[in-house]
């Protein structure tokens, strides 16, 4: 079952510029949430803009019965988000879509997120360190003051590395330049990433390259985001790699192997 | 349930072969996909009736993403009529929906006249299936389609031959992109045709001004949505007083008394189209907003409401 | 000012009545009355152009109220026209116009061609007109107007003898409810108009399911505002394709963005509607916002962008 | 002039249920507005609702700079406005529309509101009683608890009566009929009235039957608010008694003389 909740928003704050984190009280969703899922969310009661908003689940805690979601204001939608207060209804629709294959096999694993992509990479990183695994986590920005993660990530018992397109902080360049790097030193089971386009077809060519299982979460415009419209495909490679054929990023994503994936130039 | 007669009949040639809805409330193809989607979301028994996504002979592709834009108030949607093609939809999608207790409504498209008559007389022996959408209005694809669904001898031979091919209720989908619709409607009735649904979609577009080119990859998308209400109401309204057979009202309905305006403005029955997205239990909502309308009004039966609103004294 | 090109020129039949604009944003007929209101916000030199109310040769009483309603991202109007006919707007309007430096664009509405030829004759020679738009596509009244609008024929026949009728630039306003409006752009254009304006409204309506009755007191009413801006800009991207004559881009338009749409569809010059209502100083914030976007984009003459959208490869 | 400014807002304060007073400082205004003006308000930045909302001038404070607005919770447009806060800026234009014509000569009136159409009257009844006229005020409203104005008349000079529809308090049934008693016993050199039609429509009964000239305040749905668009029309007599034509509620009213509106049935 998907869940249609008018949830009571907790905390809704502001982490960096531009940058929040809403903080949902909904124990359904809580309960059935998997890293790499996402919210299909109503940011107002008229009708411009019109449609629901996709936003990722950035963490879960089951015993608060709540979601967070971490996002970044860059339209009317996100910022009707941001203007809600705690004790509002908020209506979500969740959780959606597949999620990060955590497989038993893939024991150690890089996660690798590029700005706001590193919004479902929490969740994801704090499962599998829980379940054992060894993690290293991989945080990109484009300085210092835009990292969103690292310091939440101090303690988890995850390897944090961070690069900075600036050199602010940590490794001077592209988290993939980083993770490249990793790569040439230490072998991983799987390498999960969430990003801007570039960085998800680097991580492809990096997946090809070191002959490594990559996993990474799409965005594409969504309608339903349960699977009925059909309008947020993406391009996968099919027939055994002879052909090519749409598949929908809300239902059979938003988690896909990149080595699937068909990044049109 | 009160004692309101909520029922809607759309009769076909063959009288054993009535599509009967519960309720006047249906889903818009291609909004709905195959049902199965929502029935995660809540019992599809209770609508009215189901009409799945578009369906071609062959599989098809789609067209490229980006797909989807969002308008004030409205979408553009150039999906493409992607759709797993007949026999797709005869083998993995009509066994999950011939379980329900809901009528389903196939809604087909062609690239020719001959194109369609196969599809109608396929699917009129197919267990499962209570009615045919005939769409001649889909503005997304570059041939067939909608091209037929302008004219009105293309959209007279496309219905006739339809008609030929199957027992089923026959309901003519119909482009809002005419100067007529309402004799648009009069020549599908014309043709055979035991309803009309409209509207579909209004041909728009909208321009990326940092690349300078379409938003969508396919440049053209068909506008749906509130923003296009009031259009679909008054075309609703144009093709009541024109033809017989009943008409399916649609197009930016969104809540009960966006039904209601349809209703009086003519509709026997109303689909729900982008709302689903919006709102996913829009056609609940929906049904159970005109029923408790009707109870208000003191109104028994829906059929006393349909175009009641060309009945009253000014 | 910068060193930008952003002079728009309409030609006519006589060189020396060319209509030259020092931008390319004008007013949209019926929502900037005859100027005079909004000159009490700001000074409106700055204009492009204005385009009064549409004129009749009698004067017009228009539909009885309610004649506005609200709807999603859009309005219905049906005005019917009111206004005080040729003499009152020669007596009582122009005079005031006549002191601008702005060029003023006259809307003609007839019930037959005769009406309309008379109007462009008597305006022909009226110091403080600069052009002529002939409204065949007003939905809100009666008789005429749209009515010639929306076929070939007649809207030929309406064209051909305004065109004989004055030395005015001619613009050719169209209705957007037909099935091909490149088709009756060019047909426009063969008649003689020396530009086409794109679109007036949609017809539309909307009911009051208390009354059970339409809520426009004309029952139908004619639809503006951002709904209609994805159909409005795909009608100016497909006749920009279809005519040589510049085309003047609207429906919908509310911001720079918008009008930058338009123009890259194809839009020599946008006009600036409904907008007017909801921030009255629209059509200035879109001049420095086209301005500052060429600025942006290195484009140093409007004349490069306009149709630039067909033009970029894919 | 007409002014266009982003205001800011003071305060927002719902009075009764439903019912709020925003204080707004635009001293502009303040310094132009007259009693029976009106603001046009934008609402929302989206597109929808999109028109702006004509809302009357309530009270005006010319030191501090500030006009304030009386307004019910209708509909999607009101229900934004009661959602801001002080410190919000907000759109309005104005002052618009003509006023209550307060001629020399009016030395004795009647103010009579029904409803939310009280809303303009304070506005005029404070202006009136400043002047050293004479100001019989009286208020209707559905039942005691829904009066708005009369505890700010308490102490202005004015004679304040109340009508209510349940006799909750004052009067038991319309204010025109209170009106009317108070016409059989005094003799008023205008009155001035705002609220729902069927009082206008007595209000005019009142000014004819007791040849007292009478100034209403209409509302019809706005587009532009400035006499642009010609939607917002009243039917009035013309051509000396013969004929009908369509006058502007935003720019030749609100306020109209009763006697020339021609309600239709
Ligand atoms: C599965 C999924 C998960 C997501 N998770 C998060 C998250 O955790 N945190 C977060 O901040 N954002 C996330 N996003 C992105 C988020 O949905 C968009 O930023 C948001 O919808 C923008 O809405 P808006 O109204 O603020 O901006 P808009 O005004 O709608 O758009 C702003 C800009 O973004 C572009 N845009 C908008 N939506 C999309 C889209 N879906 N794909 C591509 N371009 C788009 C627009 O064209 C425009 O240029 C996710 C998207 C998807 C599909
Ligand atoms: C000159 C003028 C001054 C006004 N002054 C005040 C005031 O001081 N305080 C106050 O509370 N209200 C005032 N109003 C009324 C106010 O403008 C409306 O209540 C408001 O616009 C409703 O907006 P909404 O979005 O909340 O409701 P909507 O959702 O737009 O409408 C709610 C209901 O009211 C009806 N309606 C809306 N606007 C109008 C209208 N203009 N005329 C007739 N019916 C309408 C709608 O049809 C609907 O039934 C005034 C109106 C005018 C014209
Ligand atoms: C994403 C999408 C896909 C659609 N696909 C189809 C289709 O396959 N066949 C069809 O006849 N109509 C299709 N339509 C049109 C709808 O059935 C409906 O006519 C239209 O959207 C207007 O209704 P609405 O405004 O309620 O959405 C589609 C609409 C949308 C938004
Ligand atoms: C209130 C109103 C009155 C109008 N009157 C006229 C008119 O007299 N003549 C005309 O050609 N168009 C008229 N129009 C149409 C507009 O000029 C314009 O074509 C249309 O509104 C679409 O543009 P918009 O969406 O920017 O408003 C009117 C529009 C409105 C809203
Ligand atoms: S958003 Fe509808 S299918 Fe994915
Ligand atoms: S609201 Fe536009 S003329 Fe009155």
């Amino acid at each position: 079952m998907i869940i249609d909740d008018n949830a009571r928003v907790i905390t809704n704050k502001m982490i960096i510029p531009a940058h929040y984190v809403m903080e949902i009280h909904s124990p359904d969703i809580a309960l059935k949430a998997l890293p790499g899922q996402f919210l299909h969310i109503k940011v107002t009661n008229n009708t411009s803009p019109l449609l629901r908003r996709p936003i990722s689940i950035h963490m879960r805690d089951r015993e608060k019965g709540s979601i967070s979601i971490l996002y970044r204001v860059v339209g009317t939608g996100t910022q009707l988000l941001s203007h809600y207060k705690p004790g509002d209804r908020i209506n979500i629709i969740g959780p959606l879509g597949n999620c990060f294959p955590l497989a038993a096999e893939f024991k150690r694993i890089a996660v690798v997120g590029g700005g706001i992509g590193t919004a479902p990479l929490l969740f994801l990183a704090l499962e599998a360190v829980n379940s054992g695994r060894d993690v290293l986590y991989i945080e990109g920005a484009r300085c210092r003051d835009a990292l969103l993660l690292s310091e939440h990530l101090g303690n988890s018992g995850c390897r944090v590395m961070v690069a900075t397109d600036d050199g602010s902080l940590g490794y001077r360049g592209f988290p993939t330049e980083l993770l490249k790097s990793r790569l040439e030193r230490e072998s991983f089971d799987a390498v999960y990433a969430c990003g801007p386009k570039p960085m998800l077809k680097g991580i492809k060519k990096l997946s090809l390259e070191y002959r490594t299982p990559a996993f990474i979460s799409l965005e594409e415009r969504m309608g339903c985001g349960i699977g009925a419209c059909l309008s947020c495909v993406c391009k996968v490679i099919a027939d055994g790699g002879r052909g090519a054929e749409y598949r929908k990023v809300c239902t059979d994503g938003p988690v896909f192997p990149a080595e699937a994936v068909m990044f049109d130039e | 349930m009160s004692d309101i007669i909520f029922e809607v009949r759309i009769k076909g040639p063959d009288p054993k072969r009535e599509l009967i809805m519960k309720n006047p409330v249906m889903t818009a193809s291609g909004t709905f996909g195959f049902g199965r989607e929502y029935s995660r979301l809540y019992d599809l028994n209770r609508l009215g009736a189901i009409t799945v996504k578009g369906i071609t002979i062959e599989p098809r592709r789609g067209n490229p993403p980006p797909r989807l834009i969002e308008t004030p108030s409205g979408i553009l949607n150039s999906i493409g009529l992607q759709n797993p093609g007949l026999e797709g939809f005869i083998g993995d999608e009509l066994p999950y929906l011939r379980r329900l207790s809901t009528p389903v409504i196939v809604n087909i498209s062609g690239n020719t006249i001959e194109e369609y008559a196969f599809l109608a007389s396929e699917l009129d022996r197919v267990e499962g299936v209570s009615a045919l959408e005939v769409n001649v209005s889909c503005p997304n694809v570059k041939e067939g389609c909608m091209a037929f669904g302008i004219k009105k001898d293309s959209l007279f031979s496309v219905v006739s031959a339809v008609r030929k091919s199957t027992t089923l209720p026959v309901i003519v989908k119909l482009s809002p992109n005419v100067r007529d619709i309402a004799e648009m409607a009069e020549t599908a009735e014309n043709a055979g045709a035991d309803a009309v649904s409209l509207v579909n979609t209004f041909l728009g577009m909208a321009i990326d001004i940092d690349r300078k080119k379409p938003l969508l990859a396919n440049t053209f998308g068909g506008l749906s949505g509130p923003a296009i209400k009031p259009i679909a109401l008054r075309m609703v309204w144009e093709v009541y007083e024109r033809v017989d057979i009943p008409v399916i009202g649609m197009g930016g309905i969104m809540n009960w008394k966006d039904a209601v305006e349809f209703i009086l403005a003519g509709a026997a029955s109303v689909a729900v189209g982008t709302a689903n997205f919006v709102n996913p239990t829009a056609p609940l909502e929906i049904i159970d907003g005109i029923e408790n309308y009707m109870i208000r009004e003191g109104i028994n039966d829906i059929r006393e409401l349909i175009g009641l609103g060309h009945r009253l004294p000014a």
